[in-house]
């Protein structure tokens, strides 16, 4: 009878935010960051992509440092707390050279505490490769993807209503930078837009919706905007991912993954008729999902794919030499709300992965993030398992996770595998990227397994000689 | 294994104990080629499918071993399990023979002791198979007392592919008999054992293997009235002996002591009249005994005296015993027999009394064919087998004949009792063609040795030894010939893709490899010729057995039940409905869910949905099951109440019309409204019946398609093709059009083979009554006083 | 600057507006939205005090014609309103998406509903009080009639003007105060079923009353007579959503809440008749702001523990506690009873107690666990006149014994321990002696 | 009839006479023997007096006394000189068997008591 409830605090925070914007405009006092006064936005385009589950946001912006200020090393990005905490990515790259011989450098972007803005947004700052000079100008191309930030409204279909959802953002940019000009457009997957708020000037056309040209914005200025618009793309969410890698130099890597799925949009509501869903395929659970995409890296063998209570014989694997391609169903298609959970395992050449440093230790060339395509990881735990024996790993990943040690015992193990566990939240398909794990190994460990059943038959056979004296000498004291 | 050669080694001369260690070292490599042979025929239903759990039961076993592998011995041995049987409950650990959990449990736990990370499922699958290959070796002990190695090795092998065990110890199908047969044997190999060395040593391991026995399976029961049976035919015919005694006289004690600390057998090991013969002839035992011993002291004259005495004492304890018995039995309901037993004893009982019993197609009565299905060439060799036994008159080989006839007997009133006949007719047979064989190689050796040398000392020493050492030369020359077939099932085994006809011929080749030597010289004389003849038939005979077990291993025995196959022109199409159903159960449904289907689908419905369950396959509680069945036989709303009054959120039905699955719900339906019916009284079968069967298509009885099964089984059936036509009944079916009212389908499966629906709340309003809305309104109105209490009035 | 911005944070409250909706039913029962439905908007002001009293307690009205084309109960699956109050006894039909069915699944989505109908009662309306269990008398003509407990006015009527006072005896439903003025009606009777426990009749005819046409002369002996004819009556629904039905609409307007009453017969006449008080009091109840119950932290634990156990013995002693509030209208008071029972329930309830109260609102008992297993439910189901009916499940297992829990060492079972124990003491001697004998 | 008494009483003493010649360690096994099963007996009355209510104890008791009797019987064939039977068999062994059978009766026991 309310909207979803964690709609609730969003906007009490963005009544607050607005109220305050609203009493600095009045007061008409920038409340600026330190050190930054020069800075201003010269121009700027933000262009929201609503086609699929995930948002992602292009931002360019002009920035251009005052004449009279100092060198400015980094420009500040302001996100409000909800952005925040669904915030999974943010790349910046800097436009260099002129029209011609454009290139684009990758920028650091880290979450700066030294300024913060008002009403608890809180800035990230992106450190310029080159100090910015006074008067002088450059072009941020900025790129940041948010989750779960589609609110289905309504909360519950039918099987047969497609799936409404809200997208809440500012029609300005929020930046604690004076902006001269910006206008944000954005896209939605269909023509089907409920409806959107207007803050003139506002166009729509098609899919597409224009907020601006705005000119001459205050600092922190914020203008929250409301979109309605039908998005039926499958909100495939793994809420839970483990994967195992298990590291052999008997030539093998073996990979296992366990998925907790979810179908994140609007819950389903009422009957499920099979009827319906295999008659009229069209119009009939248009926003629910029965196959996923795995992209698997090449040349990988013995793939299965099962859950708790045995093989799903419903996936196939087409393979090529970039890469290989799972396609797979769960036991039954996923509407809205409905869980399944299942288990992906594939081995891989050694080869392949596994190389030798200069420093003389080893390292295993992974890649981070998880193989379905467009989909959502709340909670990613990469194990990776180092052969029996080896020594100080280290993992090497390109962004913050949360990493420790730990012990695992596979087959015959006496004092087990060094396993480097990795944990991060909020994981997108932006995060397919390498990562290494180094470690130190002795390959006399290699042979301590065969050693072990060797001596163990050989214990074998010597109890069973033992066995038959024995047997003999008892026969002959009752003899006796 | 090796411990008998030396002994009789010690006896025999030089040549004699070399060739004792080649048969012997030969004879454990046959062993274990057998036991491989034994263990990897049952893998093809992983092959063929996977490594699954089959069927029902085994689904049951598997969750009590989780059980048990993640919470330990006590909690398993008072697990009371709330999740079945709603609201009753069970009492797991008082209920259900821990033999089998508690061995893959051992397993497991010894795997993982050695850091091999096996799960729970893949032990309990294959938990089957390797006892299968103990329980053969248990084979090749147990004939090897009766008959000798030779008899024993043929034994084994025969065992260890013979159809009938297969289907119960494939891998996957994780039952009680898996492990059970295996006890069986190896309790009357020790019987045995001990009645011929007469050691208290083994009559003691002999209780303890009954006591393993009896954990496993209820089918304890088979051996403590058999080998009573035996010591009395023993005492009978007058073959009385201290072993008997010795054998005897401690398994009783010690095996009622250790059967009564079974739980779900208690003190039933003392009070159910399974168990009375034993203490019977216990007594009549000690009464021949005393009398042997006065015997033994005393001269025949004064002992004519004695015995007047004896006897009429000895007839005052019997009488009196057996009257303390007899009131005993009088007093305990159902005459002290369980009613399995009781429908072991009179066949018609059951389908008389139990319908729960008769519902179950393994409790049927076999079929003839069903016979040649499970023991096929082996139902001729058993008399062969039988006149051997009788040839020397043994005890072990009586038993042997007292063994097979109760078990076919048995089998013939329970088709699952196949299962007990499988060791007899293998251990018969195998006896019979081992003998077959020794006397075959025997005279062919015999002629040979003729033909060559004429010197009278060589033929003389070697009749000699053929006489004198027949016994070496028996065990020595049927283990070569066994060795060979054994060689020979394993290699049809291990290429088992090559078709049936080149199968075959590679057996006549490697079956002829040992004869091939004699063959330019057998012209010279006739009888020779007619021995080999005799030895080719015999292997073309085995031959065509080994076949036939593949065949049945592989094609019939194979398959879990849960996930069906089959071939169409664009391949093979798999039917996984079930395990599609349970894992949305699993995941889409409040874990503290009720799920209401017939009971066949309990175990399944706990292990793989971990839902709770009102009825399940442990069909202990009658009543309850009949409330299922009145609900799934009585009309919507009828059955809504009864449901809502157990709590129940969901219900799931079987349905094989869309695609053709014969053992659907609808087919069931006679027991539902059977076993329902015997309970209420107001669900009366005729009503179900229109000339006598059960039909729901156009001349169906307005009950049936009135009642929930049906409504469940067909809800908008009729969309799919526009006609309705059940592919299971080959007929249009009589209402195609209907609403459910107090039910909403929630989910159905790809092939509709698993439908399930969901209780709808109570209506929440209450109608006025409109005239033209009268009925309804006197329905809901009543509906409102039956189902809420008003407090003010 | 702030010109663009000013609009949008309009926009933006009235957004909060919509997303608080559900806050205000987070310290209430209910929300406080009310769509009144009416024939024409005179009603408005007709009716203005019943509407005022409501405004004055706070519930937002939002007035609508019946057959408005906009008008919508809900949208994207979320209903605008909380209350329907429903003053068009004539529309045929409503406007917009809203149907007979739309007002039922209002009802069945637990919002409440006041019913007024009139001798002018249409199909529909007649038909949504059919659907709530009350049947209007089928005859369009019929009114109520009374030559006997009429409202005595200055002409002399058709006694079609009824001084109801034969009322519901219910603190709950009418409030504390006795209202004993009459309550004045002029409409159309209805009969609810007696065996349909979810309605009430709160304002009955007198015996003497009886449904008929006025303008005709009586042919065939009357449908609904005497008592039976129920004038107001409220239904309470399953899932506690509330409607009041009355078969007159003027029983509302402000004439006869103002107006002054001398029953027929009687002496005293009261300068103001029952109507303010009885609508004020019935529309208090039936927009919760009385007899709505709750009940909160269910609690189940051993004597002499504190935490709650997944799994109880036989035998066991337990103590089972749960809090029942009542809503004021403002907050949430402890409800003080003494027949609130718990039930320990197996298919039958095997333990059926009486829970003693703190008068905090904290209702307790404590019983000893049955000596029979299985899955058990702790059950309070409370259906009391005028109350929300509360009804708890909580499943708990209960277990038969361990193995260990058994009594060991029976005394009379001394001797048998005994002569084990002889007898091996005796295997003992028995092997030494037998040893060392040679 | 005196005849039949005389009979008795010749069959009594020519038991007895035979009986003499057993060996020693043999009327060790024959005491034990009687012991047991005299404790035995005493049991089953006493339960007939009290009842079979601590049924397993009951069971226990009896069963073991029983169990000692049979095994020490069984023991006394074995160990018996003039049974043919049991030539090969060494009475140390026979007694080894013997200990091993009480221990696990004892174990039973033990266990089924409480």
């Amino acid at each position: 009878m309310a909207p979803s409830l964690h709609s609730l605090p969003t906007t009490v925070f963005l009544l607050i935010l607005a109220v305050a914007v609203a009493s600095a405009a009045a007061a008409a006092s920038p409340s600026s960051p330190p050190g930054e006064d020069g800075i201003r936005v010269v121009a700027a385009e933000k262009r929201i992509d609503l086609t699929g589950p995930i948002v992602k946001v292009f931002l360019t912006l002009k920035v251009q440092n005052a004449a009279s200020a100092s060198e400015a090393s980094y420009v500040l990005l302001a996100f409000t707390p909800t952005e925040v905490q669904h915030l999974a990515i943010v790349k910046a790259t800097r436009a260099e050279g002129k029209r011609k011989k454009k290139t684009y450098v990758p920028l650091p972007v880290e979450p700066s505490h030294l300024a913060d803005a008002p009403n608890g947004a809180s800035l990230y700052a992106i450190l310029l490769s080159t100090p910015l000079k006074p008067a002088e100008t450059t072009t941020l191309e900025l790129f940041y993807v948010l989750t779960h930030s589609l609110e289905p409204f309504p909360a519950e279909i039918t099987q047969s209503e497609s799936q409404l959802v809200y997208y809440r953002d500012s029609a300005v940019i929020l930046s604690p930078y004076h902006v001269l000009e910006q206008a944000t457009y954005i896209k939605m997957p269909s023509n089907r837009v409920e409806s959107f708020t207007r803050v003139d000037p506002t166009s729509r056309s098609g899919p597409e919706v224009k907020y601006g040209t705005y000119s001459n914005q205050l600092p922190n200025s914020y203008l929250p905007i409301l979109v309605h618009f039908e998005n039926n793309h499958p909100f495939a969410v793994v809420e839970e991912l483990v994967r195992k890698v298990e590291i052999s130099h008997w030539g093998n890597v073996q990979i296992t993954e366990q998925y907790k799925l979810r179908h994140g949009g609007a819950r389903h509501k009422g009957v499920f008729s099979r009827l319906e869903y295999q008659s009229r395929q069209s119009i009939s659970g248009a926003s629910s999902f029965k196959n996923l995409l795995a992209r698997l890296p090449p040349r990988v063998h013995s793939v299965y794919y099962r859950d708790e209570i045995g093989n799903i014989s419903s996936s196939h694997l087409r393979s090529d030499s970039y890469k290989s391609e799972l396609e797979f169903e769960p036991r039954y298609p996923l509407f809205g709300g409905w869980h399944c959970t299942f288990t992906i395992g594939y081995g891989m050449p050694l080869q392949d992965f596994l190389f030798q440093a200069d420093d003389g230790r080893r390292y295993a060339n992974l890649t981070f993030g998880c193989p379905l395509l467009d989909t959502v990881v709340d909670d990613l735990t990469i194990k990776v398992v180092l052969p029996e024996g080896s020594k100080s790993p280290e993992a090497v990943v390109p962004f913050l996770t949360e990493q420790h040690l730990e012990t695992s015992y596979s087959y015959l193990d006496v004092v087990g595998r060094t396993t480097v566990v990795i944990k991060k939240k909020n994981v997108v398909g932006e995060h397919n990227v390498p990562f290494q794990v180094y470690y130190e190994f002795n390959p006399m460990f290699m042979l301590a397994e065969p050693l072990m059943l060797i001596s163990a038959l050989l214990f074998l056979f010597v109890t069973c000689i033992a066995y038959l004296h024995m047997d003999l000498s008892i026969g002959k004291s009752q003899a006796s | 294994m090796a411990e008998p050669e030396p002994t009789t080694a010690a006896a025999a001369p030089a040549p004699g104990r070399l060739r004792n260690a080649f048969g012997g070292v030969l004879c454990a490599f046959t062993l274990l080629l057998i036991g491989v042979l034994a263990f990897s025929i049952r893998l093809f239903s992983v092959i063929k499918y996977e490594s699954v759990i089959h069927e029902f039961d085994p689904y049951f076993n598997f969750r009590v071993t989780q059980f048990l592998s993640k919470n330990g011995i006590y909690e398993f041995w008072n697990w009371f399990d709330d999740r079945t049987w709603y609201p009753l409950g069970r009492v797991i650990g008082g209920t259900v023979y821990p033999g089998l959990t508690l061995t893959a449990g051992s397993i497991w736990w010894l795997v993982n002791a050695l850091n091999i990370p096996l799960s729970v499922e893949t032990v309990c699958v294959f938990t089957a198979p390797i006892f299968s290959a103990n329980a053969s070796w248990a084979t090749y002990l147990l004939t090897k007392e009766a008959k000798g190695t030779g008899a024993g090795l043929m034994a084994a092998a025969i065992l260890a592919m013979v159809p009938s065990y297969i289907s119960r110890s494939v891998a996957g199908s994780y039952d009680n008999e898996a492990v059970a047969i295996f006890a069986l044997v190896f309790t009357f190999y020790l019987y045995l054992k001990t009645l011929n060395t007469g050691s208290l040593f083994y009559a003691t391991l002999n209780a303890l293997s009954y006591f393993y026995m009896v954990c496993s399976w209820g089918g304890y029961t088979f051996i403590i009235n058999l080998i009573p049976m035996h010591v009395l035919l023993c005492i009978v015919t007058g073959r009385y002996s201290s072993r008997l005694y010795i054998a005897y006289a401690p398994l009783v004690i010690l095996g009622t002591l250790l059967a009564a600390l079974v739980p779900v057998v208690g003190f039933n090991a003392v009070l159910t009249s399974e168990h009375f013969a034993s203490f019977l002839v216990f007594i009549i035992l000690h009464v021949v005994a005393f009398v042997y011993y006065i015997k033994g002291l005393l001269t025949p004259r004064l002992f004519k005296v004695a015995m007047t005495l004896v006897i009429t004492v000895g007839l005052a304890v019997c009488f009196a015993v057996v009257a303390v018995l007899v009131a005993l039995v009088a007093s305990s309901p159902t005459k002290g027999w369980s009613g399995r037993s009781l429908s072991l004893l009179d066949p018609t009982y059951a389908s008389k009394y139990i319908p729960i019993i008769a519902s179950v197609s393994e409790h049927q009565p076999p079929t003839w064919p069903s016979y040649f299905m499970d023991i096929n060439v082996l139902a001729f060799l058993v008399p062969a087998g039988i006149i051997s036994c009788f040839l020397p008159l043994s005890d072990a080989s009586s038993f042997m004949v007292l063994y097979l006839v109760t078990a076919v007997y048995f089998s013939g009133v329970m088709v699952r009792l196949m299962l007990v006949l499988a060791p007899a007719a293998c251990i018969l047979s195998g006896i019979a063609l081992s003998s077959a064989f020794d006397v075959l190689t025997r005279s062919m050796k015999f002629q040979l040795s003729k033909v060559f040398n004429d010197g009278s000392a060589v033929s003389g020493d070697s009749i000699a030894e053929g006489s004198t050492a027949s016994n070496d030369t028996k065990g020595s020359s049927t283990s070569t010939v066994n060795t060979n077939s054994a060689k020979i099932e394993n290699r049809t085994e291990k290429s088992e893709k090559p078709s049936k006809k080149n199968r075959k011929k590679d057996r006549e080749v490697t079956g002829s490899v040992p004869v091939k030597p004699k063959k330019e010289k057998r012209l010279s004389v006739l009888p020779l010729e007619a021995s080999v003849v005799g030895t080719l038939l015999l292997i073309v005979l085995g031959g065509f057995y080994v076949v036939h077990c593949v065949w049945a291993a592989a094609e019939a025995y194979s398959a879990p039940s849960i996930v069906l196959t089959s071939r169409s022109r664009e391949g093979l199409h798999v039917f996984d409905d079930f395990r599609e159903a349970y894992a949305w159960l699993s995941h889409n449904t409040d874990v503290d869910d009720k799920v209401a289907s017939w009971w066949d689908y309990g175990y399944q419905t706990t292990a793989m949905a971990n839902r709770t369950v009102i009825v399940d396959n442990n069909t202990w509680n009658n009543t309850h099951i009949a409330t299922v069945g009145t609900a799934m036989s009585s009309p919507e709303k009828a059955a809504w109440e009864i449901f809502d009054s157990l709590d129940v959120k969901y219900v799931l039905v079987v349905f094989g019309g869309l695609v053709g699955y014969p053992s659907d719900d609808i087919n069931k339906f006679l027991w539902m409204v059977r076993i329902g019916g015997g309970e209420f009284p107001h669900i009366k079968e005729p009503d179900y019946l229109r000339d006598g069967q059960y039909r729901v298509d156009s001349q169906a009885t307005p009950t049936m398609l009135n009642c929930l099964m049906y409504k469940l089984c067909y809800y908008r059936f009729v969309e799919t093709d526009g006609k309705g036509f059940d592919r299971v009944r080959g007929y249009e079916i009589g209402k195609k059009h209907f609403k459910l009212t107090h039910f909403e389908e929630v989910f159905t499966t790809h092939h509709w083979m698993v439908r399930i629906y969901k209780l709808k709340p109570q209506k929440n309003r209450i109608r006025g009554k409109l005239k033209k809305l009268k009925s309804s309104s006197k329905t809901s109105s009543t509906l409102a006083a039956g189902r809420k209490k008003n407090p003010w009035q | 600057m702030a010109a663009p911005r000013l609009p949008v944070l309009f926009l933006l409250l009235a957004l909060l507006v919509v997303a608080c909706r559900g806050e205000a039913s987070g310290e209430g029962p209910r929300g406080r939205k009310v769509l009144v439905l009416v024939d024409d908007l005179a009603v408005r002001s007709s009716h203005s005090a019943f509407f005022g009293s409501l405004q004055a307690r706070g519930l937002d009205l939002e007035f609508r014609l019946a057959d408005d084309p906009k008008l919508s109960l809900h949208r994207y699956g979320q209903y605008l309103y909380d209350g329907l109050v429903l003053f068009a006894p004539s529309t045929p039909r409503f406007g917009g998406s809203v149907d007979q069915n739309a007002v039922l699944e209002f009802i069945d989505a637990g919002h409440d509903m006041i019913l007024a109908a009139d001798s002018s009662a249409s199909d529909l309306i007649r038909g949504i009080a059919t659907e709530c269990g009350v049947d209007f008398d089928e005859d369009p003509e019929a009114m109520v009639i009374d030559h006997i407990n009429y409202a005595s006015t200055e002409v002399e009527g058709d006694h079609t003007l009824i001084a109801g006072d034969d009322l519901i005896e219910s603190d709950v439903i009418l409030g504390s105060k006795k209202i004993d003025a009459p309550v004045l009606f002029r409409g159309i009777g209805h009969a609810a079923n007696p065996s349909n426990s979810l309605v009430l009749k709160v304002l009955s005819a007198s015996p003497s009353a009886y449904s008929a046409n006025p303008k005709t002369k009586l042919a065939s002996p009357p449908s609904l007579t005497g008592s039976a004819i129920s004038l107001v009556s409220v239904m309470q629904a399953r899932n506690n959503a509330r409607v009041l039905i009355s078969g007159s609409l003027d029983l509302f307007s402000n004439r006869f809440l103002k107006s002054s009453v001398k029953k027929a017969g009687s002496k005293l006449s009261h300068e103001k008749a029952g109507n303010e008080q009885f609508v004020t009091e019935t529309s208090k109840w039936v927009f919760h702001e009385r007899g709505h119950l709750k009940a909160v932290n269910v609690k189940h634990h051993k004597i002499g523990e504190t935490n709650e156990p997944s799994m109880y013995r036989i035998n066991d002693d337990l103590e089972y506690s749960v809090e029942i509030y009542e809503w004021s209208g403002t907050s949430w008071k402890p409800y003080v009873a003494d027949d609130v029972q718990v039930q320990f329930y197996m298919m039958s309830p095997y333990v059926l107690k009486n829970m003693s109260t703190d008068k905090k609102g904290v209702y307790s008992s404590s019983f000893k666990v049955p000596d029979v297993y299985g899955v058990f439910q702790f059950k309070v189901e409370y259906q009391k006149l005028g109350y929300t009916g509360l009804s708890l499940a909580k499943q708990i297992p209960v277990r038969p014994y361990r193995h260990n829990e058994y009594e060991r060492f029976i005394t009379s079972a001394y001797p048998y321990y005994a002569a084990s124990f002889s007898t091996m003491g005796a295997f003992f001697i028995f092997s030494i002696a037998y040893l060392y004998h040679k | 009839m005196p005849k039949a008494a005389g009979d008795a009483k010749l069959l009594i003493q020519s038991l007895s006479k035979a009986y003499a010649a057993t060996p020693t360690n043999l009327k060790i096994i024959d005491l034990y023997v009687v012991f047991a099963v005299a404790t035995a007996v005493v049991q089953v009355v006493y339960m007939g007096v009290v009842g079979s209510f601590p049924f397993n104890s009951f069971l226990s008791g009896v069963l073991s006394c029983i169990g000692t009797a049979v095994l020490a019987v069984c023991l006394r064939i074995q160990v018996n000189k003039d049974n043919k039977e049991f030539k090969d068999l060494a009475p140390e062994r026979a007694f080894a068997d013997f200990v091993l059978c009480n221990l696990v009766l004892h174990l039973v026991i033990m266990n089924f008591l409480g």
